[in-house]
This record gives structure tokens, C-alpha cells and sequence, in this order.
């Protein structure tokens, strides 16, 4: 199949279906007439997109942990800890790297491991292997709606498993799914993988089903510059909503400046507003996620709080729809279920503590919103116009050009040619604008400020500022200056 | 004593890439030779490697919690490559879940490894195990 | 003798200095010859005063725990704890409630029963009992300057035994150690109590010797209005200076709402600096302290860790010169040293963190800058003006008048007139304006602010307002809402 | 059945006011005739209060720590005084540091009280446990 950004007929999606559900034994499961009548009989109160719209009428901030085990049993009653002790309005079940990689007999040795030596052996819950009544055991245990967050360059029967199944929101995208999770997977390929995945949660939506999908804002979690991940997460969004998607979460990693976090969630709900009408798809709901600090954590607990509860502040502050929250193991190895409730207790009570405070839109804040539009802009007309018009077949070129380019990113389909570090003031900005389809002004911007920070600190500009920056939280400190 | 020759990366289906570059620029900049294979490497790429570049230590990475599985075996696959007694580290996340370091060590050393290292190790301290053991 | 706003004699104060060194044997002691010598022997690193002027010049925020225990060894371990691994920049010495009403033989008693029992059975350090050495022992064997922190109404042995002792700060002063700490003491006793507090501090200062002394800003810590706790501190600051004290740091406790906090430390610090230099007192030194959250907390710890966090984020963007750090056993108790600790290493990665930003001053910020102003204005003026010019005599009539009037204090001289509650953002406003001496347009602003609120909440001003407030942050809410 | 009186205070030299304030509201507002003592309140001014209102339950709090020493004897001054099997709380933050609560509560019933409750307990309970006792 050639890539292209046009809504894929009944046929491409049903005759390409077969193959997909033909990869694990669990595949047969799904029919997908039942799945539909299974997801219409889940009330509204356990429907995601539900809860969000709530939520975004009400412009509060809800609260999401990630979590997911091997075994269905201990899966469910690590829901349920996080929905009863942690207060989570919205559940997640993570998915294990294997499954990520469509590696489903390790899995199944995973799962086996996991049994035999009565612990997990396996980073999540490897949702294909544990099939539709699976899923559907673990949807139906708790109150709150639950999504799927993985990872995965080519989810499509993960897609199918997990949807049949009862979860009513699913991440990810061809993009973000693709280049900070692998490492050899050209971009078409999941451009049109994920296609798939848009088609069927199209398909669900043609059939009075709400089905969330949420572009995976971070990417690799660590420096990125606001504009290179909302562009991405604008890019995704459009892709989707072609193929049929009409809830989207739209989401950003914090990067520990309040005012640059505040812009970013403002200035990608704004944005992603913006683009979503230009191409016509005025009738998608859009609300947004701030991902709490996703880079490396202190391995301090006390310390790790600080930084979740001040992703909080800036959830909190920035009025995103949602908040993804760290566990005060983060830094150590795949939470406990009572540290992960500890995480979401501190950022519930920083969220509801907050909920009736917002940043005020001040020219410092307006202006850091217009540079990274600007920026974003940039970027997205770029990419059209390498691809004729075409934003997913530009979005191959882009990443080509480096047009479009992720910091630290392991895929070797990613330039890699920007260096970003902090400013001055902690914001992320760039050291090395790589091949970004920046304006000089731009550019002249982002040097000046590296430039601000180097003279403050005595030394001359260098990749070492971004390597001190990396390494900074851990020195508990959001720019890594020289002395410390 | 010429440059002494690393062979570093991240095993198995781990994509985690920033500790990985950080790693390869600090031990370049510590004055070794080093071969990134970059992240999801396979215990055969990491012999290969070896092998080719006529490596004194391998250095593993394991961040996402599969360490155990991903790496049972890789001394006695070496052994077999005529890599034998080569120089094994491993580091990082090392398994699933917040464990007693001492635990993680002793089954990682039972695995073939000459030395373990816990989460958020910093550089100077692998560069100076390093320094000992190959007496560079 | 009478009380008035000028500075005491040296044979006033060595006249009764005599009898106060007579209130419990320790007091002989004291020799004040040697006591100077003592001080001058203390390096600058271990002064107080000289770690404020460089945090001061660098414009960083330090940390600072409460902890006291009652024997000494145990103290000094406490101390050490909390300096090694929690970062603690400055320490302070807290000392039991016994003590702080000079209940000295129920202290000794309380030392005895703590041997006996092998646990605390004081809620702090009785510092008079261990007198001199004792307390040179305490002040030794760290590395940071120590404080006193006590809440003590006559504190005059106190003082004397603690700056012998090698302490090189005194928190306290007449109104905020008297209205929050005691129920019968008249208001003219403490300050004339305090007067010889700071006289005996300006007798170090003459001999050369940097004594810090800190007003107790966040008196009650319930919904106390920046205007009141502000006043108070500037009173305070203005009757220490004439006494000859000449370091000075204001505090305040946070409330919560960030503009209002970050307002009213911008505004402390440039109102004290404005009456400091009306009167006369130009070469005195005025930094900042800004308290975590003073009013009942959370019990589960890590919803604590949330409301320290908050109180950091706030201290690192007023930039005060230091911050009051409390813990996450809080609710529960005086703390462990551990869980101490884990409340600093929380404090000082928040504030390390944000070391590179500040609020900006826009004009939301300004205006309520504004507003703390004009109503501490309008309190002192009317102060002054009951004391035909003297602060101090105006003081106690202004208590009588209910100009100054402190929420919910357990103190039978103070009027308890005025009745603060939340507005629609959190920030506290009055409900009722007692008799504070207002103009009709800060009444206005304040009744339209509360009924701002209750419009929202659909119910009639009350005051369930107030008392749904005090519990709201039980609920993880800083607002009480009325369906909460 | 009237009203039934409660005597309410903070016991010994604590000074904390705010709970005492809201308790005699709360209270109040429930139906009770509350005597208030307010903050600092000894044992015998307690005790004569009860006589003067014929009080139903004496409501001791205590939040500053020191409550142990500061309740000893208080159940034997009362028996002393002819206030014998006066119903007696206690409660807040009874003892000095983050304890246990089943010891907390063992050792003020050996004082002496007829029900002890750990910090932050609510209004309602107290006063459903008030009703219940007294039949209020
Ligand atoms: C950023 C991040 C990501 C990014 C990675 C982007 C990228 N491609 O690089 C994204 C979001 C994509 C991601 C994905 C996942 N992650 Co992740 N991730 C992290 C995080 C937050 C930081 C990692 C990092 O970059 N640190 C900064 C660098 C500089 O430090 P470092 O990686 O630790 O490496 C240093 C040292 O460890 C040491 N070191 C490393 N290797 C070696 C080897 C030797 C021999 C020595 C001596 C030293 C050494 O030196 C390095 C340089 O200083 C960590 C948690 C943390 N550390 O705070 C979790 C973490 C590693 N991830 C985790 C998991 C489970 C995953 C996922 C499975 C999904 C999930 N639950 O989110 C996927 C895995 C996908 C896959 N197939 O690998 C877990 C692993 C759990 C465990 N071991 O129990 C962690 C610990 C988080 C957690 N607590 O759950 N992740
Ligand atoms: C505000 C406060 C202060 C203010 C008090 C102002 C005032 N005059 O009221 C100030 C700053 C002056 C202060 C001073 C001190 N405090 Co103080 N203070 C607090 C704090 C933060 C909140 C108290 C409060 O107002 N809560 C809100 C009200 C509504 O709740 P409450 O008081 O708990 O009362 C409710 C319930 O407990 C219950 N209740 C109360 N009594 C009773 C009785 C019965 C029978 C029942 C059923 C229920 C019940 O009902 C009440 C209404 O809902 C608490 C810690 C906390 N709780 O978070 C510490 C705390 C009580 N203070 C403490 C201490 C030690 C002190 C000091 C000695 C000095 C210090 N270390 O700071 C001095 C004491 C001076 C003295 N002589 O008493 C400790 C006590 C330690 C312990 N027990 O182990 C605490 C727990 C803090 C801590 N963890 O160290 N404090």
C-alpha cells in the first residue's frame, strides 16, 4: 500500500484485517460486530472520552498513573489499588516491551517466567497474548475507563485485542510510537501501520462508539523542545482525524520552566485547534495532557516528589485536561502499587489544591506561547510542502531532511542533527537548530539565548551545557551549570 | 599501552538511547576506544562486534526491566566465540521493580558478569572500574 | 516601668537584667563579657546572619527545618541528621512548651521523665535547663548557624542563656509570640519583655557582633490576611531596630494562592525596607522568610509531601532569602528525624530546581502587591496614631481597639473581630473587616471578593465559609466548596 | 431531655485555639450546651467548671504534645470532687511524635477516659459518639 493522507476505504481496511488478526492465535477472537454491541453496552461514566469532555467542561485536571504486570489477577488488583488508594480518574494498562515489538512467544515466556518465579518478569501487561476476554476481565473490574499505553511501532492487533476488549482509549501514533521506541522502522511503515489502528477507531466512531486517542506527546522524554513535539502531536492528529478519529488527547512532556510549560499545553490545544479546522475536521474534540517530568529521575523519594508534584503545578496551572504521574520510584524500577497511589496522592492534592488558580496570561507567557506557534508553523508548512500537500507522505520527508527531528531519539530514521539545552531561566531551547525549517529570526533567538546562559556561566557554548543539563535533576538543579 | 576497546550498548528490545549516547561520549572522552551498537542489541551483535574490534570489555546496558531475561547466557555464547574471559559489565535498570542492590548484583555475577552496577551509576565511576580492571 | 517606643538605657537594662538571670539557676551562668568573647570565636560560615547576606546577594532561597528534642545528645544527633541528609542550610533549635512559659521546674521534670522513659516526652528543646554549655555543646557540634525557634512571651532568660550559648538568632518579638502563644499575657508585658530581648541583641550588635532576629510572621497560621501578618512583622521589625538590633528577617506563612504569597513577600520586603527608613533605621539589614503551609495538614504523607512542595514552589518564586520547611509526619506529631529530613531533601530539590525562575511581575501580581500595601498602610497609620506617634503604645491600643486583630488566636487581649475566609481563587480575603481600619473601598474590595465566591458556590456569605476552608485542605482542596 | 452540657478545653499549656473554636461550634450547632474553656485550661478548672454546669462529659483536648503528663490524675481529682463516672474525652495529638494509635488509646483509657481519639478526627464522629453515650 502507498502512503498518502486519504481515509482508507472499507475494503483496504478489511481485507489488510485478516493478515493482522492472523498474527497470534488470539487474533480469532475478535469479531468485531460483538465488539462493537460489547463497547456500546460500558456506561458512559466508564467511557474515557466521557470523562474527559467532563472534565474539560468543568476545566479540571484529571489524573491518570501508568501501570501494568504480567498477570491478569495481579493486574486487576493493581487497578483497583490505584483507583481506590491512589484516587486515579483515569486507569492506564501499560504494555510490556515485548508485546511492543509484536514479540508475542517471548511474551508467552514472559507470562510463564512470571508464574513459575512469583514475580513479574515482564515491564507490563502483554495485553495480545492475554486475548479479547482477557482485556475484557480487567475493563470490566474497575470503575474508572481505561486506556492502552504502550509504545508499539505496529499496534494494529494490539489495536484490535485491546478495543474488542473494552478499553475505550488507546495511545500512540506513527510517529511518536515510532521513533523514541525503535530503532530500524522506517516511518512509512508506521505511518500506514497506524493508519489502521485510525481506521478502526474511525470505525468505531462510524458506529456511535467514542474511542480517545492520544499521540504520545514526549517522545524520548528528555530536552525535547516544545515546538518539535507539538508539531509532532499536531502531525498526528491530523493523520487521525482522516481516518476517522474524533476525540483526540493531545499531549506534552513538562520541562520543568513554568512559564514554557504553561505556553506549550496553551500554545498545543491552541494550535492543534487551529490545524484541525484548516483541514476541515472541525467536529473532533480536542483536549490536552501534560506528562509529568519524563526525563531521568532523582532516586530519592522525597526528591522524587518534588519533581511529580511540581508536574502537578504545572498541570495544574496550565489547565491540561490530564495529567500523567510518576511514582517516587521512578528513578529505581517499575513502581509498587503503593508507591505508585503515593504519586497520585501527592498530585491529586496539588491538583484539587490548585484547581481553582490559573497562570495569568501576561506578555511573558503570551509571547513564549506565540514562539513556540511560530516555531511549530514553521515546521508543519515544511513538511507540507515536501509532501505536496500531503502531511504524511511530508512527514517521511521531513524526518529525512531532519525537518522534523528528535533529540536523543534511538531510530535510525531520526537525523539527529538539533542539540537542544536550557536557557538561562531553565527553558528548553536549542543549542543546534540541526535542519529545522526555522526563519533567521528564529534562529537568531534560540542562539541568543544559549548565548545568555554561556555568558552567565563563563564558558563558551558547547554540547557539554546539554550533558550537564541531562544530568542536573539528579544534582537536584534544572540547568546544569558548571560548578555543580 | 595503544587505546583499550569497548564494545557498548543497550540489550535486548531496549530502546532507552539518552544513557547510551551519554555513556559513548564519556568513554570516548575518557580516552577509550569505543564501538556503539547503539540501543536493542542482540547477544550475537555484541559478540560480532567484539570479535571485529578485537574488544578488551563489553559494556551492557539494561534500562527497561528485561535485563534478566535478555542476558542469560550471553557468558557461556562468548565462551563458545573465543571471547573467553573477556571483560563483562552490565548497569542500569537492571531488573523489574525496586530490589535490594545486593540481590540484583549476586544474580547478575552468577550470570557470567564481572561487574554490576545499580541504577543512575554515574560515568566517572564505570570510567574508573574500567581503568582498573584493564589497567588502562 | 513604661513601655515606649525608645531605646532603653544601659543602666535600665543591666538593672533588670539582674532579676531575670535570677529566674532559674542557669541564669548565673551568663557572663556577658565572656559570652561576647564566645560569639566573637564563632566563624562567619557558622553565623546566621552572614549565611542570610549571601543568600541575600545571590538571590537563592535556604532551608530550614523545625526540631527540637529534649536531651541534648539526642538533639545534637537530630541536628547533625538533618544537616548531612537532609541539606538543611540553616538549623534551628526548637524548644519545648514548658520552657516557653517558663514553666521551668515542669521542664526539668519533663527531661527527667524522657531519661526515665527512654522517648520524648517534651514537645522540644529546653534550652534554659541546659543552660550555657548545654547549649554551646548544641551550637558546636554542627556546622550550620543556629536558631532559636520558640514562641516563648517572656523570653528574656531565654535569650539571655541561647546567645551565651552560641546561638546566633532569635526568632520572636511582642505580638507574634504573645497573641498565638499565650491566652492572659497583656500585650504591653511582651513588649516590654521583647524590648529586652532586643536590647540585649543590640548590646551584641554594638559590641560587633551580627545577632539575627525574626518577627514570627505566620502568627496562627489559619487564614491569616497578608495585611495582618505584614503589619505585625513591621511593627515588630521597627520596635527591634530602635532597640539596637540590626538584622532583621520578616516572615510570613503561606496561604496558598501563588499571587497572593509571592505578592506578599514582594510586598514585606519593600514595605519593611520603606518604614525601616522613614524612621530612622536605614543600616538595618531586611531579608525574608517565607513558611510552608502553617495551618492543619494532610495525615497521609505523601498528600503532605504535596502541600511542602507547594509552599517550596512559592518560596523559590518570591525568592525570600529563606523558607520554614515542615514535614510529612506534620498532622501526626513532633517528626522523626528521618521524615525530617525527607521534608528538607523534598524542599531543597523544589528550590534548587527553580533557583533560575522567578514570578513575573505583571500586573495581576502588582495589584495585589498593591493591595497588601494600602491595607498594612492603613493599619500602621492608624497604630502610630493611637500611640500619638510611639508604635509600641499604639501597638497595645490598637490590639485594644481591634485595629490589629489576629484570626482564631487563642489570646483574650485580642479583639478576634475580624473573620478571614477564601476567595473564588483561594486567596484569603475578610470575610468580616472587624475593626480594622479600613476605607470603604478596601471593605468593598474585600465583601465583593467573598461574595465574588459565594455567587459561584450558589449559597449566602457565612461563616461555614471560614470553617469549610480550615478543612478543605484535609480534602486536598484549599477552597472549601460547600459540596466537598 | 434537655440539653445535654459538655465542658470543652485544651488541656495544660497548649496553646492551639482553632480546633477548639470549630469543636464549639460544631457542637453547639448539634444541640449541645457547650461550656467553653478555651486553650491552657488545668485540670482544676475543669473540674470546677463540671460542678458549676452539672456538665454532662468533660471534652479534654490536647494537640501540643504534651498530654501525657498533662492528663495524669485528672479521672481522680474528678472522683475526688464527686464528679464520679463523669463521661471523659480526650483527643488530639496525644502524645509527643507519630505513634501507633491502639497504644495511644491504651494508655489514656488506663488514665482513666471513656473514649480517646487520634488527630484529625472529625466533628461528626465526636459528636455521634457523644449521642450515643449520653443517649443525647
Ligand atoms: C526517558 C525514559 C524513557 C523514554 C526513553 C527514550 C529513549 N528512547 O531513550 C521512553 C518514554 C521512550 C521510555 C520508554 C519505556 N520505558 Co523508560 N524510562 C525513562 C527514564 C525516565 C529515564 C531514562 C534516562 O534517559 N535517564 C537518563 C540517563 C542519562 O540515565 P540512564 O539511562 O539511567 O543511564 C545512565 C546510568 O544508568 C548508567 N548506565 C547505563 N547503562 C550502564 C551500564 C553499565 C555497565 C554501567 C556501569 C552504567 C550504566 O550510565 C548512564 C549514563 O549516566 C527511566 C527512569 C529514570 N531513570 O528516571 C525510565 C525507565 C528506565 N523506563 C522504564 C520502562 C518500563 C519503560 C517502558 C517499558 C514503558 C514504560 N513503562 O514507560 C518503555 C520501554 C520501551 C523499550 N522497548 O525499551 C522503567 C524500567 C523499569 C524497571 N527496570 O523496573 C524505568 C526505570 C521507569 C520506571 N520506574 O518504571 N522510557
Ligand atoms: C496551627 C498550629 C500551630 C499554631 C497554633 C495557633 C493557635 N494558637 O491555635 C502555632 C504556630 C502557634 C503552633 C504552636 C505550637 N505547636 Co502547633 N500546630 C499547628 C498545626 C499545624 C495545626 C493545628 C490546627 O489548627 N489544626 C486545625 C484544627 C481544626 O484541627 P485540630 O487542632 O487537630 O483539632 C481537630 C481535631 O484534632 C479534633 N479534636 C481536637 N481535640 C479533640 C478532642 C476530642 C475529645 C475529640 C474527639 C476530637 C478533638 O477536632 C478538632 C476540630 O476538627 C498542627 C499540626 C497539624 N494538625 O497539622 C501543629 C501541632 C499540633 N503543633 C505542634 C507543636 C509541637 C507546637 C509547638 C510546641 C511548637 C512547634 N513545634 O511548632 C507550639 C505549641 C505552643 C503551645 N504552648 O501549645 C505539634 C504537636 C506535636 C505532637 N503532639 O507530637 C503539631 C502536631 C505539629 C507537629 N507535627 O510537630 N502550632
Amino acid at each position: 500500500m502507498r502512503l498518502s493522507n486519504k481515509k482508507w476505504s472499507e475494503e483496504e481496511f478489511f481485507s489488510q484485517r485478516r493478515q493482522v488478526l492472523a498474527g497470534w492465535p488470539t487474533g480469532k477472537e475478535v469479531d468485531l460486530d460483538e465488539a462493537v454491541a460489547y463497547q456500546k453496552s460500558i456506561p458512559a461514566a466508564r467511557r474515557f472520552q466521557e470523562k474527559l469532555n467532563e472534565a474539560d467542561k468543568k476545566g479540571v485536571t484529571l489524573i491518570q498513573p501508568r501501570a501494568g504486570v504480567p498477570l491478569i489477577e495481579d493486574h486487576i488488583r493493581l487497578l483497583r489499588h490505584l483507583e481506590t488508594e491512589g484516587g486515579a480518574d483515569l486507569l492506564p494498562t501499560t504494555i510490556d516491551a515485548y508485546t511492543r515489538l509484536n514479540r508475542y512467544e517471548d511474551a508467552q515466556h514472559g507470562i510463564e517466567e512470571s508464574i513459575a518465579e512469583g514475580k513479574a518478569m515482564l515491564n507490563g501487561f502483554p495485553a495480545v497474548n492475554h486475548g479479547v476476554a482477557g482485556c475484557r476481565r480487567v475493563t470490566g473490574a474497575v470503575q474508572a475507563p481505561v486506556q492502552v499505553r504502550h509504545g508499539t511501532p505496529d499496534a494494529r492487533l494490539l489495536a484490535e485485542i485491546t478495543l474488542a476488549g473494552g478499553f475505550t482509549s488507546f495511545e500512540g501514533g506513527g510517529i511518536s510510537y515510532n521513533i523514541p521506541y525503535a530503532k530500524n522502522v522506517p516511518i512509512e511503515d508506521t505511518l500506514l501501520t497506524w493508519q489502521y489502528v485510525d481506521r478502526l477507531a474511525g470505525y468505531y466512531e462510524e458506529q456511535g462508539i467514542s474511542i480517545n486517542r492520544e499521540p504520545f506527546g514526549p517522545l524520548t522524554g528528555t530536552l525535547v523542545p516544545p515546538c518539535v513535539s507539538n508539531a509532532v502531536a499536531i502531525i498526528e492528529a491530523l493523520v487521525a482525524a482522516e481516518q476517522g478519529v474524533r476525540n483526540l488527547t493531545v499531549g506534552y512532556g513538562q520541562c520543568g520552566n513554568l512559564v514554557q510549560d504553561v505556553a506549550a499545553i496553551h500554545a498545543l490545544r491552541e494550535q492543534t485547534r487551529e490545524y484541525m479546522d484548516r483541514f476541515g475536521y472541525q467536529d473532533c474534540s480536542i483536549t490536552t495532557v501534560l506528562h509529568q517530568w519524563m526525563g531521568g529521575f532523582p532516586q530519592d523519594e522525597a526528591k522524587a516528589f518534588a519533581v511529580i508534584c511540581w508536574g502537578s503545578a504545572a498541570a495544574a496551572l496550565a489547565k491540561a485536561t490530564k495529567v500523567i504521574v510518576k511514582t517516587p520510584h521512578e528513578a529505581m524500577g517499575v513502581p509498587t502499587m503503593e508507591a505508585n497511589a503515593a504519586g497520585l496522592r501527592a498530585t491529586g492534592q496539588l491538583i484539587h489544591m490548585l484547581a481553582d488558580q490559573k497562570m495569568v496570561e501576561d506578555s511573558v507567557l503570551r509571547d513564549e506561547v506565540e514562539q513556540i506557534k511560530r516555531e511549530v508553523r514553521c515546521i508543519i508548512e515544511k513538511t507540507l510542502e515536501l509532501g505536496d500537500g500531503d502531511i504524511a507522505v511530508g512527514t517521511v520527508r521531513a524526518f529525512q531532511a531532519g525537518v522534523i527531528d528528535i533529540p536523543f531519539a534511538p531510530s535510525r530514521m531520526n537525523a539527529g542533527r538539533i542539540m537542544p539545552a536550557r536557557d538561562h531561566f531553565g527553558a528548553v531551547r536549542l543549542l543546534d537548530c540541526g535542519s529545522l525549517p526555522f526563519t533567521k529570526e528564529i534562529k537568531d533567538f534560540h542562539r541568543q539565548k544559549i548565548e545568555e546562559r554561556a555568558r552567565h556561566e563563563g564558558r563558551e557554548v558547547s554540547f557539554q551545557m546539554s550533558i550537564d543539563d541531562i544530568y542536573a535533576i539528579s544534582k537536584s538543579r534544572l540547568v546544569g551549570r558548571p560548578r555543580d | 599501552m595503544g587505546k583499550k576497546t569497548l564494545v557498548l550498548g543497550v540489550i535486548g528490545a531496549d530502546v532507552h538511547a539518552v544513557g547510551n549516547q551519554i555513556l559513548n561520549y564519556a568513554f570516548t572522552q575518557a580516552g577509550f576506544n569505543v564501538v556503539n551498537l547503539g540501543v536493542m542489541v542482540s547477544q550475537e551483535e555484541y559478540i560480532e562486534a567484539a570479535i571485529e574490534s578485537a574488544a578488551d570489555a563489553i559494556i551492557v546496558s539494561s534500562l527497561y526491566g528485561h535485563g534478566e531475561l535478555d542476558c542469560q547466557g550471553l557468558r557461556d555464547k562468548c565462551d563458545e566465540a573465543g571471547l573467553k574471559g573477556i571483560l563483562m559489565y552490565v548497569g542500569g535498570n537492571l531488573v523489574v521493580g525496586k530490589k535490594p542492590f545486593e540481590e540484583v548484583e549476586k544474580r547478575f555475577k552468577e550470570m557470567g558478569f564481572d561487574r554490576v552496577f545499580g541504577p543512575g551509576t554515574p560515568p566517572e565511576v564505570t570510567i574508573a572500574a574500567l581503568k582498573e580492571d584493564l589497567g588502562a
